[in-house]
């Protein structure tokens, strides 16, 4: 009963707010930021030396710019204000005083950011793919599962922005400062620290053992990543708990709004 | 109507009102006396530049200071022709040293670059934008102010930090070198160099003031503008270096407001950076096409803010 | 000043017509036909006024150009069309304009105030942005200070102010220069009823025995009522009104409003009896069982209450107000903005 | 009848600053005035009754249930809160359309009453156009409108008249009446002691966290025994009836106004005054012109007891 009412609450707010997403500044300067990489995959791709693969070039530039750059950047900086924005714009009360379950609140605004995410995302990789077309035909299998990374990529760092967003006051900050910061520092420092961080585990759905065959980053080869089934379950694992994080956080805090 | 006494009484104001009061002036104190307010952003955005420039200095003095001893060591000596060649040698020596001060100068302001940005948009980013936020010119436009002088005023309030950062640390070091310098030579010698050392530095201020006043005017929170500027700031260098690279042209990069000064300080100092190639009209042109496009922006914002929209 | 609806409709008797010999020291603003347009919208259209030296009451529902009129009053905007004057001056040179700001004093509606300053520092900074000394801004800037009780906190940041605190330091401001003119704007928002009485009692010193011409624009019309003595309503860019509050909300001589407890109904039936006419309240519509009273007009012949009395005595009611009927400002406003806004139709 | 808030001991902190230290109280049905000086906290109390806060201490229930995330509530109850916010990119229609929706009402249905609503507030012309093109008092009809367009029982709204043109202003107060009229509840809190007094004569005043007063203000005036009452008195032959009155026991004091006509009575009875005045003036053929007692209002009551 109480998730029937969650899951029509959070999709009338979603009906609210994907118009929101969709047409406000944010979206526009995210748009830009998902275009950036793969202009430079495009430059990258015409100018650079002739001796690279397609595919070789879409699974580097994939990893570096995709999976390291986009992903984190735009999911945090959309994902932080899922709601926060409505606590920071002191909006919450609306609908915090209607007979919605309050999590369906994160729930529909956290799905109407994703939408807009996978969309992003979706279109950057297969710009990117495009771009690598241009040396080679790449498989349309890295495609693939490029995209299933870059896919899972976006909920899990969204889904984790979002619930620091709401915990935070300067959520923003230290969304950025982990997906940058620290993951970049987790990972470079030998140990099992890396075993802690998003990147990891979605390098492994993009590599899916194939890992040392395209002259990468030595730093990323010679990482041990896992077989892409498993870091699935960890990812939907992580995502399943972060989801349950957010929407408890949601229903139990108190929005103390400045006047 | 209730009974009300006002035992504090009114009392007319007997004196004069000028006409020529240093409006602008007192305005950018205003301002500078906010920012002072707080000590601790103040300690983070000064530390880095103040330990620079406590390194440049030393370094100068040292170089100096090595010259001194050779040159006690070399009069010492009392054969003519020796001494002719001590004199030479030193007269060389101390040429090459003193051609190296703004170098050394140079040098420590562009490493200095990015923290002097970060400084001028720190103080300088909330000006105006927090007045239109908080509609603070509504208060300063019911004085007898013109749109002339307010922008005066709040360029005078980032010139100032903008000084602090930049024409400060140039006119200790130049200072250092003129104290340390044999019989105040390189006042006597150079003075055409420090004159242009400090122009050098003022118009570097004055263009990145207009930047960051201009961003702050079409903002309304201090972090945007803040990001803004950083955002304009780099996209005009990096636009300039990928549309060079693109169209192989090295000319593109006068878009970018570090080439620009590059080539005025070559042509200033003589000191090449191998990168520039276009002449230096052109980066002057440039750079007051910049200068009159964020006038332009800040006037159109400055007449809004006046008719009190 | 004579009151009067709609001077335009009056042929010019009111105001005063220029170079009357009888006509008393210049008012400090005078409006003839002004016109102030923004592109093809007219904010402004032809605005006649004289104001009349004490506490002046600006009143206006929102959009009706009250905003620009006090932009124009400032020497922000240059007129469109038509004669102004204030402070003797004539706001059409860039020059003069500014000139105005030093006799004309401002309190802005919204909160204005730059976190960081301190009171002292931005009413002296403000007094010397208009030309005072540097001693002389000092001195003002603690004397406007101690006329608005604003007492130790004057060397505290903004930042902690009360909203009471900030309406009174920007009255400060605005009499720093002690300019002839006071333009005040909702200067009683968001105070609780002990600030409200606070600000209204300096406002009214300030009008009535500083001898300052103060324009006084507020949505709260008792607050107009309490300290202004006329006022000029503004109603879709002219002035429809001007004119004495006293004689715009004269008591009528006959109407009484009269209120007793639960009996409000037998006394209204007694005196229905013996010739009084009876009637409900129109300002307030009645709600449930009313026991706000109702309005009786006395029979030909009678000035007093006396009667009144002796009937409630009668049926043993308790009286609790005899009041004769008096206009509320709030009616003859709203006539105002009703009237004008048939004219429009 | 019963109450439909109560509130037992109720306090809330913000860290170490005190939005509301100790309150008890019971509100019951019809129009509530919640007065009280600024940081009194009112709001406080008013985000305790709509359950955007929790309570540190104490209790409070409305309609019987816990404010926090209680969704039945909220079927029965509609805030118009004070921060001046909206989402900026919509229409008000759209904006009361999309709330309404959360309340509950299917798409059509929800248009329907977001249109009347907006015109029941006075926003008909405007209701298509952008909430962010509003002037400031558009805005706050559009929180009202929202407040009211789900037909609640209780309308909670924290200072609704902030904002507002004269025009408005009496509009809102009658919308406020009309609700009232059709049965249902309003609080509503207001600086501006005499509106709220033309629409209700029950008040709760608050006060430094605390309840100072509360019920019908008349009632309330007469508890405040400190201030003897002051009713004006206007009469053709005020000498006569000064006299007369001094004869009358519960008369404390009786002076004359410079005018001639005036005469002010202070008395600490102030119900047997205008119980016994009819009979005391009918005798005394002074004319009577107005009797007015001015401590009696809203505005006076608040004065003697916030000081």
């Amino acid at each position: 009963m109480y998730l029937l009412e969650l899951l029509r609450g959070a999709w009338l707010i979603y009906r609210m707010h994907l118009g929101t997403v969709v047409g406000s500044r944010r979206t526009i300067a995210a748009l830009v930021l998902a275009a950036v990489p793969v202009v430079i995959a495009a430059l990258a791709a015409h100018f650079g030396p002739d001796e690279i693969e397609g595919e070789t070039f879409f699974v580097n530039i994939g990893l570096v710019l995709a999976l390291g750059f986009s992903v984190p950047l735009l999911s945090v900086s959309l994902g932080v204000g899922v709601v926060a924005s409505e606590a920071e714009g002191r909006t919450i009360t609306y609908p915090f005083t209607r007979p919605i379950p309050r999590a369906s609140l994160f729930l529909g605004r956290w799905l109407a950011s994703l939408t807009l995410l996978a969309f992003l995302v979706g279109s950057c990789v297969l710009g990117m793919a495009m771009a690598a077309n241009v040396r080679s035909t790449v498989p349309e299998e890295y495609v693939f599962q490029c995209l299933v990374a870059c896919l899972m990529g976006v909920t899990v760092y969204s889904l984790g922005s979002a619930v620091i967003g709401t915990l935070f006051k300067r959520g923003l900050v230290i969304a950025l400062g982990y997906a940058f910061a620290i993951e970049v520092l987790l990972s470079i420092l030998p140990g099992s620290g890396r075993k802690l961080t998003l990147q990891h585990y979605l390098r492994s759905i993009f590599l899916d053992g194939r890992e040392g065959r395209f002259g990468i980053d030595e730093n990323i080869a010679t990482t041990l990543l896992i077989p892409a089934d498993d870091a699935m379950v960890r990812l939907w694992v992580t995502a399943g708990v972060l989801l349950v994080l957010g929407a408890y956080t949601v229903t139990r805090k108190q929005f103390v709004l400045s006047s | 109507m209730r009974a009300r006494t006002h035992t504090e009484i009114y009392r007319p104001f007997r004196g004069a009102i000028s006409a020529s009061a240093a409006r602008a002036s007192t305005l950018a104190w205003s301002g500078v006396r906010v920012g002072f307010k707080r000590k601790l952003p103040m300690l983070f955005l000064f530390a880095i530049p103040l330990i620079a420039t406590i390194v440049g200095a030393f370094q100068i003095q040292l170089k100096f200071d090595a010259l001194s001893k050779e040159l006690s060591f070399i009069t010492a000596d009392d054969a003519d022709v020796q001494a002719k060649m001590a004199n030479q040698f030193v007269a060389n020596g101390l040429a090459e040293l003193l051609g190296s001060v703004e170098q050394i100068i140079l040098t420590t302001l562009g490493t200095l670059q990015f923290f002097v940005v970060l400084a001028m948009g720190w103080y300088g980013t909330g000006l105006i934008a927090e007045d239109k936020r908080l509609r603070a010119h509504l208060l300063y436009f019911a004085r007898p102010i013109t749109r002339w002088t307010y922008l005066r005023g709040k360029l005078g309030t980032v010139l100032f930090w903008g000084s602090c950062v930049v024409v400060g640390p140039v006119t200790v070091m130049c200072g250092t070198a003129v104290f340390a310098s044999p019989e105040w030579s390189f006042l006597t010698d150079r003075w055409q160099l420090i004159l242009k050392l400090e122009g050098y530095a003022l118009l570097w201020v004055v263009v990145h003031a207009l930047l960051v006043l201009a961003v702050s005017s079409v903002c309304r929170l201090r972090n945007q503008a803040l990001a803004g500027l950083f955002g304009i700031y780099f996209l005009m260098s990096i636009a300039g270096e990928l549309l060079a690279w693109l169209f192989d042209s090295a000319n593109w990069r006068l878009l970018s407001l570090v080439r620009n000064f590059e080539r005025l300080s070559e042509a200033l100092f003589g000191i090449a950076s191998g990168e520039v190639t276009w002449g230096l009209e052109a980066s002057l042109w440039a750079l007051a096409a910049f200068c009159g496009l964020c006038l332009v922006v800040l006037d159109a914002q400055i007449k809004k803010m006046e008719l009190g929209r | 000043m004579k009151s009067s609806h709609a001077p335009t409709a009056d042929g010019g008797t009111v105001p005063a017509a220029p170079g009357r010999p009888s006509s008393p020291a210049p008012s400090i603003v005078r409006l003839r036909g002004l016109v102030k347009s923004y592109g093809d919208v007219q904010a402004l259209r032809g605005v006649d006024m004289d104001l009349p030296p004490g506490p002046v009451g600006l009143l206006g529902p929102n959009g009706a150009g009250k905003t620009t009129l006090i932009s124009l009053l400032l020497g922000l905007l240059e007129p469109t069309a038509g004669e102004a004057s204030v402070a003797g001056l004539t706001p059409t040179t860039r020059k003069s304009r500014v000139e105005i700001r030093k006799r004309v004093g401002y309190m802005p509606e919204s909160d204005c105030l730059l976190p960081g300053m301190t009171a002292v520092e931005l009413v002296s900074t403000l007094a010397r942005l208009t030309g005072l000394g540097k001693q002389d801004a000092m001195t003002r800037a603690h004397e406007v200070l101690d006329y608005v009780e604003l007492e130790e906190a004057r060397y505290r940041p903004l930042d902690g102010y009360s909203t009471g605190m900030k309406q009174r330091l920007k009255l400060a401001q605005a009499l720093v220069h002690d300019p002839d003119l006071l333009l005040l704007d909702e200067p009683t928002n968001g105070l609780d009823p002990k600030g409200r009485r606070h600000m209204l009692g300096l406002v009214e010193d300030l009008g009535r025995n500083q001898g300052k011409n103060v324009l006084l624009c507020s949505h709260l019309l008792p607050d107009v009522e309490r300290t202004c003595d006329h006022v000029v309503v503004i109603v879709e860019g002219r002035a429809v009104l001007q004119g004495s509050i006293a004689e715009l909300t004269a008591a009528e001589a006959t109407r009484l409003r009269v209120q007793t407890d639960e009996r409000d109904g037998d006394l209204w039936r007694a005196l229905e009896e013996r010739g009084y006419r009876c009637e409900t309240p129109d300002e307030e519509p009645a709600m449930g069982p009313t026991q706000r009273g109702f309005l009786a007009t006395l029979p030909d012949g009678r000035s007093d209450a006396d009667e009144i009395c002796a009937i409630a005595a009668q049926i043993d009611a308790p009286l609790l107000q005899i009041e004769p009927v008096r206009r509320s400002l709030e009616q003859v406003f709203l006539t105002a903005v009703d009237g004008r806004g048939e004219d429009q139709r | 009848m019963s109450a439909i808030v109560e509130a037992e001991a109720l306090g809330r902190w913000y860290g170490e600053v005190v939005g509301l230290g100790d309150l008890t109280v019971s509100i019951e049905p019809g129009i509530t005035g919640l007065v009280g000086p600024n940081g009194a906290g009112k709001s406080t109390f008013m985000k305790l009754m709509v359950g955007e806060l929790r309570p540190h201490r104490g209790s409070i229930t409305v309609l019987g249930h816990r404010p926090f995330g209680s969704r039945p509530l909220y079927r029965r109850l509609g805030f118009c809160p004070q921060q001046d916010a909206l989402y900026e990119h919509q229409s008000g229609r759209a904006f009361v359309r999309d709330i309404m929706r959360l309340a509950g009402f299917p798409r059509k249905e929800a248009d329907r009453r977001a249109v009347a609503a907006m015109e029941r507030v006075g926003l008909a012309e405007a209701m298509d156009r952008k909430v962010s093109d509003y002037s400031k008092g558009m805005r706050q009809r559009t929180r009202l409108a929202q407040a009211v367009a789900h037909d609640p029982e209780i309308i909670v709204a924290d200072e609704p008249l902030t904002g507002l043109d004269p025009i408005a202003r009496r509009q809102t107060l009658e919308l406020f009446r009309a609700l009232a009229n059709d049965g249902k509840s309003v609080i509503l809190s207001s600086h501006v002691l005499h509106e709220v007094e033309s629409l209700t004569d029950t008040m709760v005043l608050i006060h430094r966290g605390r309840l100072l007063a509360q019920g019908n203000v008349r009632d309330v005036r007469r508890l405040i025994n400190k201030h003897p009452s002051r009713v004006h008195l206007k009469a053709r032959d005020p000498r006569g009836l000064a006299s007369r009155l001094l004869d009358e026991p519960y008369v404390n004091a009786v002076s004359l106004s410079g005018d001639g006509e005036g005469l002010l009575v202070e008395t600490l009875d102030v119900g047997t005054f205008h119980q016994r005045f009819a009979a005391v003036a009918g005798e005394a053929d002074a004319g009577v012109r107005s009797l007015v007692s001015d401590d009696a209002s809203l505005e006076a009551v608040f004065d003697y007891l916030v000081g």
